[in-house]
């Protein structure tokens, strides 16, 4: 049933518009109308929202996708042309991540899986209707059944109805449910809070209620289990001033960079650090339950030179840190990423859940009430186990559902041949991974924009997955094909479809009008019950009986395999646009490398691009290098999701996959790989670019007091300032809060259809992001980043070039580009200081369908045009014009920049600088405001708040 | 005119003692406005030395226009020497340049003093034995003619970029020296010009050479009133385009702001209107009179730019000022009327 | 005679140039002012006789940048028992029976459409008479293109009514 | 009656012409052609200087205005900002200004040419060996009282 | 009587080179003609593929193109000068090679001309750049360097033929000084205007002017040396033409390295980094062969010019006009691409290396200028008859 009637049964008839395309239009020839017309005014120029959910990775945000009327292929209809977040959203409040920003590439993509497979005779997948292939699969299953071979439904983490409904599909099915698999399962974490609290869960941290912060190893801001929660209230923590927040990790991440002081520790010590922590902590009077005396007895307690020389942090530093720590209100420490998923990564986190609750956070700031929902999720040790099954022959059918355990665990087990042992492989994925093609039967499963469903994020919180777009191809949700099959087997022809049963879900526990305001506002907060957390202190004993913490350092150097901020554990690796952005820290955009610290790379003679072989014992890896200042000298880093291929240990406790290789060894090979690599050099060479360069410095303030003393500019300009009309509009980048995740700039492609041109183009230097994000080394102990975009001059020197008036100052202070008046000549770019203008090398139209993203408010260009950043000009006039209907000027904030509002630190401010009382002009008067290359006097509408001085230690 | 006439040795006391003067004036009743003494430098340099450019130009350019005037433009090299030797003093007063208190490698003063100091002391050197060449029409005049033009186009540069471009420091503009050697060698002209006005009336000499060489020398200021524009135009245009404001501020002062607004335009007027129109007419070219009111005006005008230069960065005593031009002209006159005396014997000596 | 030729290279040299411009010209706008209609509908009827008003099917027009084109539903619910015996009247049942919209054919567009973002919305907020740009439809028995929507037209109009004449008022 | 003198030489002819100016024949009477220009012509019939310069000065002044008016009009016509330069920026118009007086000037200047010489077309310019290379004086005499 | 016999011989011996074409001539001639068909296939290619073909990116927005815009604009005026110039100096030797710099000057324009509609990125809107009444109403931007470079070059070549006439000659050469002067400050503001480092300077106008003379003179050396040989006009182009124009080269020769050294110079004056960051970079940084081989072709070959020998030895100053062709190209390619690679924001800092297009495209365009030549060659007195006449006379 489609949307309409989904309605309807809910008793829903406004509100949200109905999907409903029809007519037939050959662009400019003919003018088609609708058939039947939809019955909410839906019409060019007015776009609608629906509040749904994002499903790119575990975290679950709430993802508000804008569906604009326009005639695609002849087809005047309605299609999902942004996604935005979720306003007011208890996870991630209006923002997403680049991946979440890109997730339309995943719904258009050409390469889904359009309609159900099956094998044939001579294993080719060929085309089947979906009644052969239930057909198929029942049958099978009680074939299997009849050979006592037990039946498995191995999927990835699922919450909410679905895994109800999946629990229920195995109960009457008879199959056997395996723990659901995520290569980042936190399995060591979650194991620890069982030891020492029973709860074998990831807790939700409370960031922003904290006054100190010391994270270590958890990269809270890229990828740990809810990135744009946590950066989120990471954006509300900062405003409070004596926010202080120490990040210590073995590695380089762009979460340590953010941190008041980022400390390297060597791999695998943090548990020295931990257990040092510990006992200051129960020596000190501040404690507020300190462990009992037998846990602290069995904790090793060493002294802190012991410590400093195991971890690499200076003792002065550990004193801070610890003094810190004890006199903080509220403090909260984070363990996770890098230092749990490493042999001693059990300890560590039994430490600091020992931390936490002596410290009596759990009331507090670590909150398993909320949990995170990873109960369900299992380890390694079952992956192994089911391989062990696998190997014994004793597994009939098996069930792979929205997952890639092929490509995620090849490198530690031969799953490919195993997988071969069962009786029939049923898949059902939205993609032809490489899983799938292990499989006999694929059943494509719908977008989640193509679907209603909903899910679980955290205990607490029930998102609506609702479709914005209705079916493209013959595909399914997981719950319909499971009724589907259910029904099959039962034999009965009729029966309540997905749909229904959710509805049903829903009245139950939430009631009618609940349910209504589930949909409309795309999430429900439900109550939960509050826990009481205490220290299990006989399981922890216990444990520790049976512990040495007397592990040694890490014999370096070593390789860490981190997730990427880009591609999370590489399942967004498909997507084009995340391929097209620079991950941040490296600005390299196509392709795998290996991060390599800057004085090992001194040593061997590397330069970027370099190919270098690393040889751990038994395996060899060649890849380019980028070579990487502030990195610990013998540490080197890959992205995991670019790289599949690497056999890890498994910790056989608690089946956490290790993501080090200790003891490696590199060498040059002499090779050279072109690699993109965006950033032309990391050196910022005193070009007044970034905040701490003392000409910004001298050149804000005395800006600043110009605008204080309202110093009469006239005197000092060869010619008269221009005036504005009603508007001056101006941007501000707070540099503190922001954290450079590029959502921003994901953001800016998909608004602004910018094209997406490929590795070639990039290897040639020709991308064409509007925005993007700059990483400079500052004396070689810390990386600073700032957002370049069009600064929107008042003196542009790209304007006054131009031969045929293709941009201008605009009266409300917009540097317009006309596009289809540009000749091209590329003047303008070369005279733009910032060189944030773009030219269209060749046509870059995306292919199809894609193109069904495009945004209808703004033009594509075409080849030989220049293009670059209005500050989503569109946008601003849909409000001018919204604001003309009312006779009123656009009220503050009222206009919404596409990477204003995706930033989850909301760290980017937009406004009319001409009226004083906005949150722009505000801002842009504070102290640390400053602008770039002011000294150039181009008179930027973009003004750069200054981050605060830090003390680096690396 | 013949009553100024003096003997070499008298000559040089007469420049000693003008020069011991100004420099007292400069350091004892006028210590602080260095500016002074810097626009007296800045104007007789440029004179002097493009007077004997502009022989020398002819010269290397094997055109005989000049020829009845060579004696007397030569006449001034000597000067070349003196205003050397009264850069030197310049030392005592380098107060005026506000990069004295932060020098670096090329702006400090023992180096700044003795590069100019010694590329004068060549350019006078040079001229020397070009006067000598010339003078006895010898096969060399050629390279020596070239060798001056050498020396004075960076001579004239150091003038720009050192003296007067380093008072408005940092701010550079790369063209300073190409204006700078250009004036110079329009000053030489017009003095060209009066000297041949001034036999025209006197009638001295045979008037029909002398008419042809008003004409010539007219033509060229002309041309070179529109040069001085097409140069001025050039630097202007860059720097109000580019709009930086390290750049324009050097602008703003000078033409937005009283009074270097009004000394600004007059300038224009007195360098490039005036002498552009005035000269256009056939008739025009051949008039003393006019000539040599149209050339009294460029002087004029050079005088009142070389001022907008330095005004605005270093103070300007009036008095002093009027003083030390007159003693200087005085001192010109002194060695053109007695040319004939050392020019003879520069003649004379083989 | 030689001495002729230097001219004649330079001057075909520079004739090309002007030649390709004119033809560019030439081909820019050649579209039929009055396409025909798969259906032969006809405002003069609907408008004079019957005494509709335009917003009774062009709903749209002061809601959106879109002036709306009834669907065939509108058009069906007078269509289903008015004229029926007419042959157009019967093709239009004949679309709606086929469950086909009706292929109008557009009769004003943009040259470069893709650029230009005209609201009829603002204008009729504006108070614009429809017929300004659209000629009096109520008296076409076919319709016609009466202008020529080229910017110049747009802009006389923009300039004499103190409207924008921001470029990034319609191109965006 | 019409006279006619033709020279191979040019000395010779430059001295049949002066002896003629001396005899008294008015230069106005004179015709003279020659296979190249001969600047001495001028000297010694004393011809007026040519009204062509005023030409020249007219082309110049109305290119001068033409495109002092030109640039400022059609910046007003539709004003854009560019760079925060003033809608009429005169140092950069004067360029154009400068341009367009150079070539009404030359234009112009040709144009009164063709008129002063009273030469129907360009071709009788194009070949003006009528004499081959000799040098030609023609002394028209209207002394008939 | 010996001017008359001379003229005649003289006649009949320039207008001997118009008759009998050899068949190298031709050989030559099809050459020319087939690499000027192939420069216009490429740029066909180029309009249908995108400007992408070229090997321009990022921060290098202008490449090949522009420096054979300007490259070419300098040749041609050289002829302007030639002719105009030293007809004011009243200078004879000017008279040998009017004929042949005036024809470069119409070629040069022709081809320069063809750069600006090359290197737009969308070629067929290129009437854009003209202020031609259009229903639009909206004009261009008078205050672009580009529209002024459209005004300079326009008409430069219409200009041209009218200077045969001895009378009108002295009126157009008067317009024809300030005209170059004027076009080539223009297409030096081009860059100045800007406020790229190493662009943004105020020398920039007397820079390229001096520049334009010296190419233009290299390449009127180039074309009429061959040509003196095979048209065997020896007797007419006289060494001390060549002496006299070997002068000409060596100043403007001097002024140019003049320019270079106080824009390397001032770079380093004052506490200006990013002009110093700049300079450094030309000097040491990718480009450096480039920047070198420019200084040594610009500005230490040409002083060996101060020997007379060297002057008036043919030979050599053929070779010597070639290295001067070369080094000038690579000045232009110099201060064009190093100072776009490296600017303000070192995270777009990139480099550029020009593709087989851009080759191609500029190969066509000396082909173009030489098939031209080659025609202009045969089809009229390469020599100005009446001026030499003229000349001989006195």
């Amino acid at each position: 049933m489609d949307r309409r009637d989904f309605l309807k049964f809910l008793g829903i008839s406004s509100g949200t518009a109905m999907i409903s395309s029809c007519g037939v239009d050959k662009a400019n020839e003919k003018i088609i109308p609708y058939l039947i017309p939809p019955e909410q005014d839906v019409y060019p120029g007015k776009p609608v929202f629906y509040n749904t959910t994002c499903t790119e990775c575990p975290a679950n945000c709430g993802l508000s996708a804008r569906v604009n009327e326009k005639v695609y292929d002849e087809v005047r209809g309605l299609f999902p042309t942004k996604a935005e977040g979720v306003k007011g959203h208890p996870i991630n409040n209006g923002a997403l991540c680049p991946r979440g920003q890109a997730s339309l590439f995943r719904l258009y993509h050409p390469k889904r899986i359009q309609r159900p497979m099956m094998r044939d005779n001579d294993g080719n997948f060929r085309v089947a209707t979906w009644q052969e292939a239930y057909a198929y699969v029942t049958t099978e299953l009680q074939a299997a059944k009849e050979e006592k071979k037990d039946n498995l439904y191995f999927s990835g983490r699922t919450t909410g109805t679905l895994a109800g409904l999946i629990g229920r599909f195995c109960e009457e099915m008879g199959i056997e449910r395996l723990p659901e698999f995520e290569i980042f399962s936190h399995a060591n974490l979650r194991k620890a809070n069982e030891i020492v609290f029973n709860q074998p869960e990831v807790p939700h941290y409370h960031i922003k209620d904290a006054d100190f912060l010391l994270t270590i190893g958890a990269d809270i801001l890229e990828t740990f289990v809810s990135p744009v929660s946590n950066a989120a209230q990471y954006g509300e923590a900062v405003k409070n001033e004596n926010f202080t927040w120490y990040h210590l990790e073995p590695n380089l991440s762009m979460t340590g960079l953010k941190a008041t002081t980022r400390l390297a520790v060597n791999p695998h010590s943090e548990i020295y650090f931990l257990a040092y922590l510990l006992h200051a902590l129960s020596r000190s009077d501040i404690r507020k339950r300190r462990p009992s005396w037998a846990i602290m007895n069995m904790v090793p307690d060493p002294s802190a030179e012991e410590v400093s020389q195991k971890t690499g942090i200076s003792a002065e530093n550990l004193e801070h840190l610890v003094s810190a720590f004890f006199i903080a209100k509220r403090p909260l420490i984070i363990t996770g990423g890098v230092s749990t998923a490493q042999p001693g990564g059990l300890e560590a986190a039994l430490l600091t859940a020992l931390i936490q609750a002596a410290m009596g956070m759990n009331d507090t700031v670590v909150d398993f009430a909320h949990s995170q929902n990873y109960e369900k999720v299992g380890s390694m040790l079952d992956v192994q186990e089911l391989l062990e099954r696998l190997r014994n022959k004793a597994v009939g059918v098996i069930f792979i559902s929205r997952s890639n355990p092929v490509d995620d665990i090849s490198a530690n087990f031969n799953f490919v041949e195993e997988l071969k042992n069962a009786r029939l492989r049923v898949g059902m994925s939205d993609f032809m991974s490489a899983s799938m093609q292990e499989c006999d039967v694929v059943l494509p499963l719908s977008h989640s924009l193509e679907s209603w469903g909903d899910a679980a994020p955290r205990k607490g919180i029930r998102n609506v997955i609702q479709p914005a777009i209705e079916p493209q191809y013959d595909t399914r949700t997981e719950g319909d094909v499971l009724l589907e099959i259910m029904r099959t087997a039962s034999g009965q022809k009729q029966g309540p479809d997905y749909n229904q049963y959710l509805i049903e879900q829903w009245h139950s526990l939430y009631g009618e009008s609940e349910t209504v305001s589930l949909i409309e506002n795309g999430y429900i907060e439900e109550p939960v019950s509050p826990l009481s957390i205490a220290v299990d202190t006989r399981s922890v004993e216990s444990y520790l009986k049976n512990t040495d913490f007397s592990r040694e350092v890490a014999a370096q150097p070593v390789l860490i395999i981190t997730p990427s901020i880009r591609t999370y554990d590489g399942r967004s690796k498909v997507l084009p646009l995340l391929n097209e952005i620079p991950d941040p820290l490296t600005t390299v955009t196509y392709g795998e490398w290996v991060s390599v610290s800057a004085v090992a790379a001194k040593k061997m003679g590397l330069k970027d691009r370099d190919e270098i072989q690393i040889s751990v014992e038994n395996e060899n890896l060649n890849y380019p290098v980028k070579v990487q200042n502030v990195l610990p000298e013998n540490v080197y880093m890959v992205q995991r999701g670019l790289i599949y291929a690497i056999k890890t240990d498994i910790d056989s406790r608690s089946g956490e996959a290790s993501w080090y290789l200790d003891n490696i060894s590199a060498t040059k090979t002499g090779a050279v790989i072109p690699l993109p690599i965006l950033s032309g050099s990391m050196h910022e060479e005193g070009r007044g670019i970034l905040s701490s360069h003392e000409s910004v410095v001298e050149h804000s303030e005395h800006y600043n007091e110009k605008l204080k003393e309202e110093v009469d500019v006239e005197e000092e300009r060869i010619y008269p300032k221009h005036p504005h009309k009603n508007y001056r509009w101006g941007m501000t980048i707070n540099q503190d809060s922001c954290i450079n995740c590029a959502a921003c700039v994901a953001a800016c492609y998909v608004e602004n259809n910018i094209p997406v041109v490929g590795q070639k183009e990039q290897l040639q230097g020709r991308e064409m992001s509007w925005i993007r994000i700059e990483p400079f080394v500052r004396d070689d102990r810390d990386i600073e980043f700032t957002l370049m975009l069009c600064q929107q001059c008042d003196n542009a020197p790209c304007e006054p070039v131009c031969p045929v008036y293709a941009t201008y100052h605009n009266p409300e202070g917009l540097n317009v580009q006309v596009y289809n008046r540009c000749v091209g000549t590329r003047y303008c770019s070369n005279n733009c200081p910032y060189k944030v203008r773009r030219f269209n090398w060749f046509d870059h139209r995306l292919p199809k369908p894609w193109d069904k993203m495009y945004n209808p408010a703004l033009s594509v260009r075409g080849r030989g045009i220049m293009e670059k950043c209005t500050f989503c000009v569109q946008r601003i006039r849909a409000a001018e014009d919204m604001a003309k209907d009312e006779d009123r000027l656009v009220r503050d904030g009222e206009v919404v920049t596409a990477c204003q509002e995706t930033c989850p630190t909301k760290a980017i401010t937009f406004g009319n600088l001409m009226d004083d009382s906005s949150r722009v002009s505000q801002i842009a008067r504070s102290d640390e405001a400053y602008r770039v290359l002011e000294e150039l006097g181009t008179e930027p509408a973009i003004h750069y708040l200054r981050k605060k001085e830090r003390k680096s230690e690396a | 005119m013949n009553k100024l006439q003096l003997k070499p040795v008298m000559l040089g006391i007469a420049a000693i003692v003008i020069g011991a003067v100004i420099v007292l004036i400069q350091n004892i009743l006028i210590p602080e406005s260095g500016g002074t003494f810097l626009l007296t430098l800045t104007f007789w340099v440029a004179l002097i030395q493009g007077a004997v450019a502009v022989v020398a130009a002819a010269d290397a350019s094997a055109a005989k226009w000049i020829t009845p005037l060579k004696r007397e433009l030569l006449s001034f090299y000597p000067l070349i020497l003196f205003i050397a030797i009264l850069f030197l003093f310049l030392g005592l007063q380098m107060d005026v340049y506000p990069w004295i208190d932060k020098q670096n490698k090329w702006l400090n003063v023992p180096f700044f003093l003795v590069r100019n100091f010694l590329a004068m002391l060549v350019l006078y050197i040079v001229a020397h034995f070009y006067a000598k060449a010339t003078l006895a029409n010898s096969e060399g005049k050629g390279r020596w003619a070239i060798a001056y033009l050498f020396i004075y186009v960076t001579v004239q540069s150091l003038v720009a970029f050192d003296w007067v471009m380093s008072l408005a420091y940092p701010w550079v503009s790369t063209l300073f020296g190409g204006i700078f050697f250009m004036e110079a060698f329009y000053t030489g002209l017009v003095i060209a010009a009066l000297i041949a006005a001034y036999y025209l009336r006197k009638e001295v000499e045979d008037p029909v050479s002398m008419s042809k060489v008003l004409r010539d020398t007219a033509v060229f200021t002309f041309g070179f009133a529109l040069a001085w524009a097409g140069l001025f135009y050039a630097q202007f245009l860059v720097i109000w385009y580019g709009n930086i404001p390290e750049e324009t501020s050097y602008l703003v002062i000078r033409m937005h702001h009283s009074p270097y607004m009004e000394i600004f335009y007059v300038s224009v007027f007195f360098l490039f209107i005036l002498p552009f129109v005035g000269l256009i007419g056939r008739k025009a070219k051949i008039s003393p009179n006019w000539v040599t009111l149209v050339a009294f005006i460029v002087l004029a005008g050079i005088v009142l730019e070389r001022i907008l230069f330095i005004l605005p960065d270093a103070s300007i005593n009036p008095i002093a000022a009027v003083a030390e031009f007159i003693l200087m002209g005085f001192l010109f006159l002194l060695f053109f009327a007695s040319r004939d005396q050392f020019i003879k014997a520069l003649e004379m000596s083989k | 005679m030689k001495r002729r030729i230097m001219p004649l290279v330079l001057s075909a040299y520079f004739v090309l140039f002007i030649i390709f411009v004119v033809l560019l010209a030439y081909f820019w706008n050649r579209d039929s002012k009055t396409p025909v209609q798969p259906i032969n509908f006809s405002h003069q009827i609907h408008v004079s006789k019957v005494g509709l008003q335009c917003t009774f099917c062009h709903d749209k027009v002061d809601k959106s940048t879109f002036a709306g084109i009834p669907p065939v539903q509108k058009c069906m619910s007078c269509h289903k028992n008015v004229k029926t015996e007419s042959p157009e009247i019967q093709k239009l049942t004949r679309y709606w029976e086929e469950k086909k919209p009706v292929p109008w054919k557009r009769v004003y567009s943009f040259k470069i459409q893709n650029y230009v973002y005209f609201s009829h919305k603002r204008h009729i907020k504006a108070g614009l008479d429809c017929s300004k740009c659209h000629g009096e439809v109520k008296l076409m028995p076919q319709m016609k293109r009466v202008r020529q929507l080229e910017m110049g037209w747009c802009v006389s109009c923009h300039k004499a009514n103190m409207a924008p004449t921001d470029c990034v008022t319609c191109h965006k | 009656m019409n006279e006619q003198l033709l020279f191979d030489d040019k000395n010779k002819f430059l001295q049949k012409l002066e002896e003629l100016v001396k005899s008294g024949v008015s230069p106005r009477n004179i015709a003279v052609s020659t296979p190249y220009p001969v600047h001495e012509v001028e000297h010694i019939l004393k011809t007026p200087p040519s009204p062509l310069r005023f030409f020249t000065l007219l082309g110049a002044l109305f290119g001068l205005l033409f495109g002092a008016w030109f640039t400022s009009w059609t910046s007003i016509n539709w004003p854009l900002i560019g760079g925060g330069k003033p809608i009429i920026s005169v140092p950069a118009f004067v360029i154009v200004a400068f341009e367009l007086t150079v070539l009404f000037g030359g234009v112009i200047s040709f144009l009164g040419f063709l008129f002063l010489t009273r030469l129907p077309s360009v071709k009788s310019i194009i070949s003006p060996e009528e004499y081959g290379n000799r040098f030609v004086i023609q002394i028209h005499s209207e002394e008939k009282k | 009587m010996r001017s008359i016999d001379y003229n005649e011989q003289l006649e009949h011996e320039v207008l001997a080179a118009l008759r009998k074409p050899n068949p190298w001539y031709w050989v030559a001639l099809v050459i020319c003609a087939l690499l000027f068909g192939m420069g216009l296939t490429l740029w066909i290619y180029q309009m249908l593929k995108g400007m992408g073909v070229a090997g321009l990116n990022n921060p290098v927005g202008w490449g090949v193109y522009i420096t054979d815009f300007v490259f070419w604009v300098g040749i041609a005026h050289s002829g302007t000068l030639i002719s105009a110039v030293l007809f004011l100096f009243r200078a004879k030797f000017r008279n040998a090679f009017n004929r042949s710099a005036e024809a470069m000057t119409i070629f040069a324009v022709m081809t320069a001309g063809l750069f600006p509609l090359i290197h737009l990125g969308r070629s067929w809107f290129f009437y854009w750049l003209f202020p031609y009444p259009n229903q639009r109403e909206i004009w261009v931007n008078f205050k672009s360097p580009l529209i002024w470079d459209v005004f300079s070059l326009g008409w430069v070549g219409s200009l041209r033929q009218w200077w045969h006439y001895n009378r009108l000659y002295i009126f157009l050469a008067a317009f024809a000084t300030p005209l170059v002067i004027s076009v080539h400050s223009v297409v030096s503001w081009d860059f100045a205007m800007s406020i790229i480092p190493g662009w943004h300077t105020t020398i920039f106008a007397p820079y390229f002017v001096a520049g334009a003379i010296f190419s233009g003179t290299a390449m009127v050396l180039t074309l009429v040396i061959p040509m003196r040989k095979i048209f065997r006009l020896e007797q007419y182009i006289t060494l001390n033409h060549f002496e006299k124009i070997s002068q000409v080269l060596l100043f403007t020769s001097l002024i140019v390295t003049y320019s270079y050294i106080v824009e390397f110079a001032l770079a380093f004056y004052g506490d200006h980094q990013f002009e110093a960051a700049h300079f450094t970079y030309r000097l040491l940084g990718d480009y450096q062969p480039f920047y070198i081989t420019m200084l040594i072709c610009n500005s230490l070959i040409p002083l060996t010019l101060f020997f007379r020998k060297l002057r008036r030895s043919i030979v050599y100053l053929f070779i010597l006009s070639i290295f001067v062709n070369i080094g000038m190209w690579l000045e232009r390619f110099v201060i064009i691409v190093t100072s776009l690679a490296k600017d303000f924001d070192p995270y777009s800092w990139g480099l550029y290396t020009p593709t087989m297009v851009e080759v191609g495209i500029t190969v066509g365009s000396f082909a173009m200028f030489f098939m031209f030549f080659l025609i202009f060659a045969k089809v009229l007195p390469v020599l100005s008859i009446t001026e030499l006449k003229e000349e001989a006379s006195e």
